[in-house]
């Protein structure tokens, strides 16, 4: 069991810090907060598809000035390409978020989810 | 009473998330591998590209990328129109 | 935020880190890097930039900047490159690789080697293009959460 | 030509919205030029739908030499991204390039004092660019990218009137939720890749084995899906994001949702298809959820005032409609003397409710976006009295309000009356629910009628005129599409949704790319 934990310690990472991202999301008052909840489950989304493509003792997938034992020997590229796209897309949704956190403190004062409630029922 | 059902529903969440990466293929051995193979192999003949990850982001899934161009694109519309000078209507 | 140190920093780093940024655009197809990680360092070379000054100075620098028309052209190129392909094959098909066009259209070699500027086909044009895009999106986001700030200080 | 429509149908709309930001000056040019190009994408997707009726399956390879050319010569697996267009993908297209044709048309007079136009048509654009790429998409990776699109461009446009804190606050809540969905989805296209190795839908449907990974995707994709489209346990985002969106948007933002439910039934029926004994317990789940949304819909919207978001609840309600309808499918999905019995049926009233769906809630928010503009507010209590002063509207909102109340001769009777029909056939239970969904929703219009239209004259709207021309437009052709629709179901059944059905229940063409291997 524990050789087990061990091994697959990557992936349980991934779920612990989704678990966090989805407590800061449910749990936290602060709209920043809850974007910085986002960010988490972002960053716990591309960890989790980076460490999908890695091959035990592969080298990266680039043939540029490459050591002769690459050759052959690379890891997985795809989630490489995968999470660069993620990345790109977390960037756009995080400053979108911040812009409407912005206007809210504008109109509000306040940044707590619960007393910016105007749309009811 | 509401905070104490939140709490065991993300308790509950959490173990179906260690559940579910727990039962996934161990880290580091990868099963399926026939895509990923053919970008390593493919990429210098057919995209001209010593880097393969380039070569699979603007070339086999260069369309994603375009989406991904796209994202951004419309995060800086949005980001610009949110927060453009406020006038009520006149 | 204009303290000494910034900006002496900042009148010495600026040039490095648009220069890295144009490098890693351009040999994205070679080394590790590409448009997006390019056009992010290079935007935040100019994100350095904006807070080194006075919001000002700011102003005034970037008015002369057609930020929102450089990432429409940057998107318009990206997908003009994109569309060569319909050109007899498929939208994003790779037209220029190994052809032997004098831009970005030399044939890469199998296998290891050091790496050759002028190869790449289509990929390079894109990295470029893209490069454009994200520093100027990057840029114009950073520019007006940067001066809704100092608006704000005013009131 | 014809075999590259599939990316030209992204290609076109995408150009549109990169050059729109190019004409700041003029917005009239911008909402000129937006309304051009959604014309346009109309005609290249009636082209689609035409083509897609006679091959049955459209294949696209992007970046590959010839279309077609789904595997490279001596490969077994499909490398790069494909479009895959079958009837159910090709009638989403449609209702996506329509409604976005409309909406700018009704913009067009509709947001002319507002600033930041370019952006919104622009917007407009793009948000009609992520619907059209998560309908034609093959590729699991790419239908996350698509859905990223339409929800970024979707809640941007919600908070468009940033002069007001509820359009953010609703514009956040729309974002959070479609981003916190859209990263589940991104986690179990992760553990689905780690297990198989590939991406393509098709070839996944091939490899899938209802392990312990593929339920826990399951699970994820459809609830994430089902949070994205307003069913119920998460549809609080829904009479937000609808209320408060510029009522040009609404007609797009709705097939923006059922993009979703499209997903989900992508999902449902060809992901996961080839596992289909144990998929009827999903679409009992399917059944259940929709039997909720409806009533829980409907009964929050007998109690509202603000006229837009009364009919946002029956949006939701009417959601439950689509779920109940294809889930009666699903759940007999493993049984071909039931499938053929109602099963199909009922499929169909739930496909042909989504069309319909769209056409007069559309046409209903429309004529809400129309009183908010003669009136400037959109409280029940403080109108009265309108319908002399503005015929075109109250025409176009008596024919969308007996559409969505399931009278004759117009379209929602046709397909909720095959629900019934089909529900009453699986449990009884199932169809009594939605036959008083469906009292309930009738008398609530009965009230918006009632208060809105009829009753003393309110004096502040003494010189109320009839909205500009461009917004009587653009109801009036939805209003007609109602009537055409209610009259000749069988012409629509038959041409549309009957075949959309079938591509949904043809797996085996699916997962062979339409036969060209």
């Amino acid at each position: 069991m524990n050789n087990v934990i061990l091994v697959n310690l990557p992936f349980i990472v991934v779920a612990l810090l989704l678990a966090v991202g989805f407590y800061t999301i449910g749990f936290k008052r602060n709209l920043i907060k809850v974007v910085i909840g986002i960010e988490i489950l972002e960053g716990a989304v591309n960890l989790f598809l980076i460490t999908l493509g890695y091959v035990k003792g592969a080298y990266a997938p680039i043939y540029t000035m490459a050591p002769k034992e690459a050759v052959n020997n690379m890891v997985l590229p795809t989630p490489q390409a995968l999470t660069l796209t993620s990345i790109v897309i977390g960037v756009a949704v995080s400053a979108l978020m911040l812009a409407f956190a912005v206007n809210i403190y504008e109109h509000y004062g306040t940044l707590d989810v619960t007393k910016v409630r105007r749309l009811k029922g | 009473m509401r905070k104490a059902l939140g709490l065991f529903a993300f308790i509950g969440f959490t173990l179906f998330l260690l559940v579910a990466v727990m039962s996934l293929r161990p880290f580091g051995e990868p099963v399926h591998t026939e895509m990923d193979s053919y970008f390593i192999e493919h990429a210098q003949a057919e995209a001209s590209a010593n880097n393969v990850v380039t070569s699979i982001v603007f070339d086999y899934r260069g369309f994603d990328t375009l989406g991904e161009a796209t994202v951004l694109f419309t995060a800086v519309a949005g980001v610009l129109m949110t927060l453009r000078r406020r006038e009520v209507k006149a | 935020m204009t303290t000494l140190i910034i900006k002496t920093t900042t009148r010495y780093l600026t040039a490095l880190i648009l220069t890295f940024g144009a490098y890693i655009i351009l040999h994205g197809h070679l080394t590790p890097g590409g448009g997006f990680q390019g056009g992010a360092v290079f935007a935040s070379g100019l994100a350095l930039l904006i807070v080194a000054c006075e919001s000002d100075v700011i102003r005034e620098r970037f008015k002369k900047v057609p930020l929102s028309a450089l990432e429409s052209i940057g998107a318009l190129g990206f997908l003009g490159t994109a569309a060569l392909g319909f050109m007899g094959y498929t939208f994003f098909k790779n037209v220029i690789a190994n052809s032997g066009f004098p831009l970005f259209g030399g044939r890469t070699p199998i296998g290891i080697n050091p790496g050759y500027l002028n190869t790449g086909g289509t990929l390079s044009y894109m990295n470029i293009f893209v490069g454009t895009k994200v520093l100027a999106g990057l840029t114009s986001i950073i520019l007006v959460f940067y001066l809704l700030l100092e608006v704000r200080k005013d009131e | 030509m014809i075999e590259h429509l599939p990316a030209l149908m992204i290609a076109v709309p995408l150009f549109g919205a990169f050059t729109t930001p190019l004409l700041k000056k003029n917005y009239k040019a911008a909402a000129v030029w937006a309304t051009l190009i959604t014309a346009v994408t109309l005609g290249m997707s009636l082209l689609l739908v035409r083509e897609v009726l006679i091959r049955e399956i459209m294949v696209y390879v992007f970046g590959a030499d010839k279309p077609t050319l789904v595997l490279p010569s001596g490969y077994r697996v499909p490398i790069r991204i494909i479009f895959e267009v079958d009837a159910m993908g090709a009638l989403m297209a449609l209702s996506a390039t329509l409604m976005s044709f409309i909406g700018a048309l009704y913009s067009y007079s509709h947001v002319r004092n507002e600033t930041g136009l370019e952006k919104y048509y622009a917007l407009l654009l793009l948000l009609e660019v992520g619907i059209l790429g998560m309908v034609l998409t093959g590729d699991l990776f790419n239908l996350f990218v698509f859905l990223e699109i339409a929800g970024i461009a979707g809640s941007a446009l919600v908070g468009f009137r940033n002069y007001r804190g509820e359009a953010s606050e609703a514009g956040i809540k729309y974002l959070i939720v479609s981003s916190v969905a859209s990263l589940m989805v991104l986690f179990s296209i992760g553990l689905l890749y780690g297990e198989y190795g590939n991406l393509n839908i098709a070839y996944l449907s091939t490899q899938i084995g209802f392990n312990t990974v593929d339920i826990i995707a399951l699970g994820i994709l459809f609830t994430s899906f089902a949070m994205k489209c307003g069913s119920v346990p998460t549809h609080h985002w829904v009479p937000d994001a609808y209320t408060e969106v510029p009522s040009g948007i609404n007609p797009t933002l709705l097939v923006a949702t059922y993009a979703s439910l499209y997903a989900l039934f992508r999902v449902s029926f060809s992901l996961f298809g080839k596992v289909s004994s144990e998929m009827s317990s999903v679409g009992w789940i399917m059944c259940v959820l929709g039997v909720l949304t409806m009533f829980i819909g409907v009964t929050m919207a007998l109690v509202q005032k603000d006229v837009k978001r009364l009919m946002s609840y029956h949006a939701i309600s009417q959601t439950g409609y689509m779920l109940l309808g294809v889930g009666v499918g699903l759940a007999v999905l493993n049984d071909p003397a039931k499938l053929a019995a109602f099963g199909r049926d009922a499929m169909a009233g739930g496909i042909f409710h989504i069309i319909n769906h769209i056409i007069y809630k559309s046409l209903l928010l429309m004529t809400a976006g129309a009183l908010f503009y003669v009136t400037g507010t959109r409280n029940l209590n403080e109108m009265g009295g309108l319908a002399r002063k503005m015929p075109y509207t109250t025409v176009a909102f008596i024919v969308g309000a007996a559409a969505i109340s399931g009278i004759p001769p117009f379209n929602g009777f046709a397909s909720k009356f095959l629900i019934y029909e089909t529900a009453y056939q699986l449990n009884p239970l199932l169809a009594i629910f939605a036959m008083v969904t469906s009292v309930l929703t009738l008398a609530s219009f009965v009230k918006v009628f009632a208060s809105a239209f009829l009753g003393p004259p309110v004096k502040e709207y003494e010189n109320v005129r009839e909205v500009p021309r461009s917004m009587v437009i653009a109801m009036i052709i939805l209003a007609v599409l109602c009537i055409l629709f209610g009259l000749f179901p069988n012409v629509v059944l038959d041409k549309l949704v009957y075949p959309a059905v079938d591509a949904l229940l043809n797996l085996s063409g699916y997962q062979t790319w339409g036969g060209v291997l």
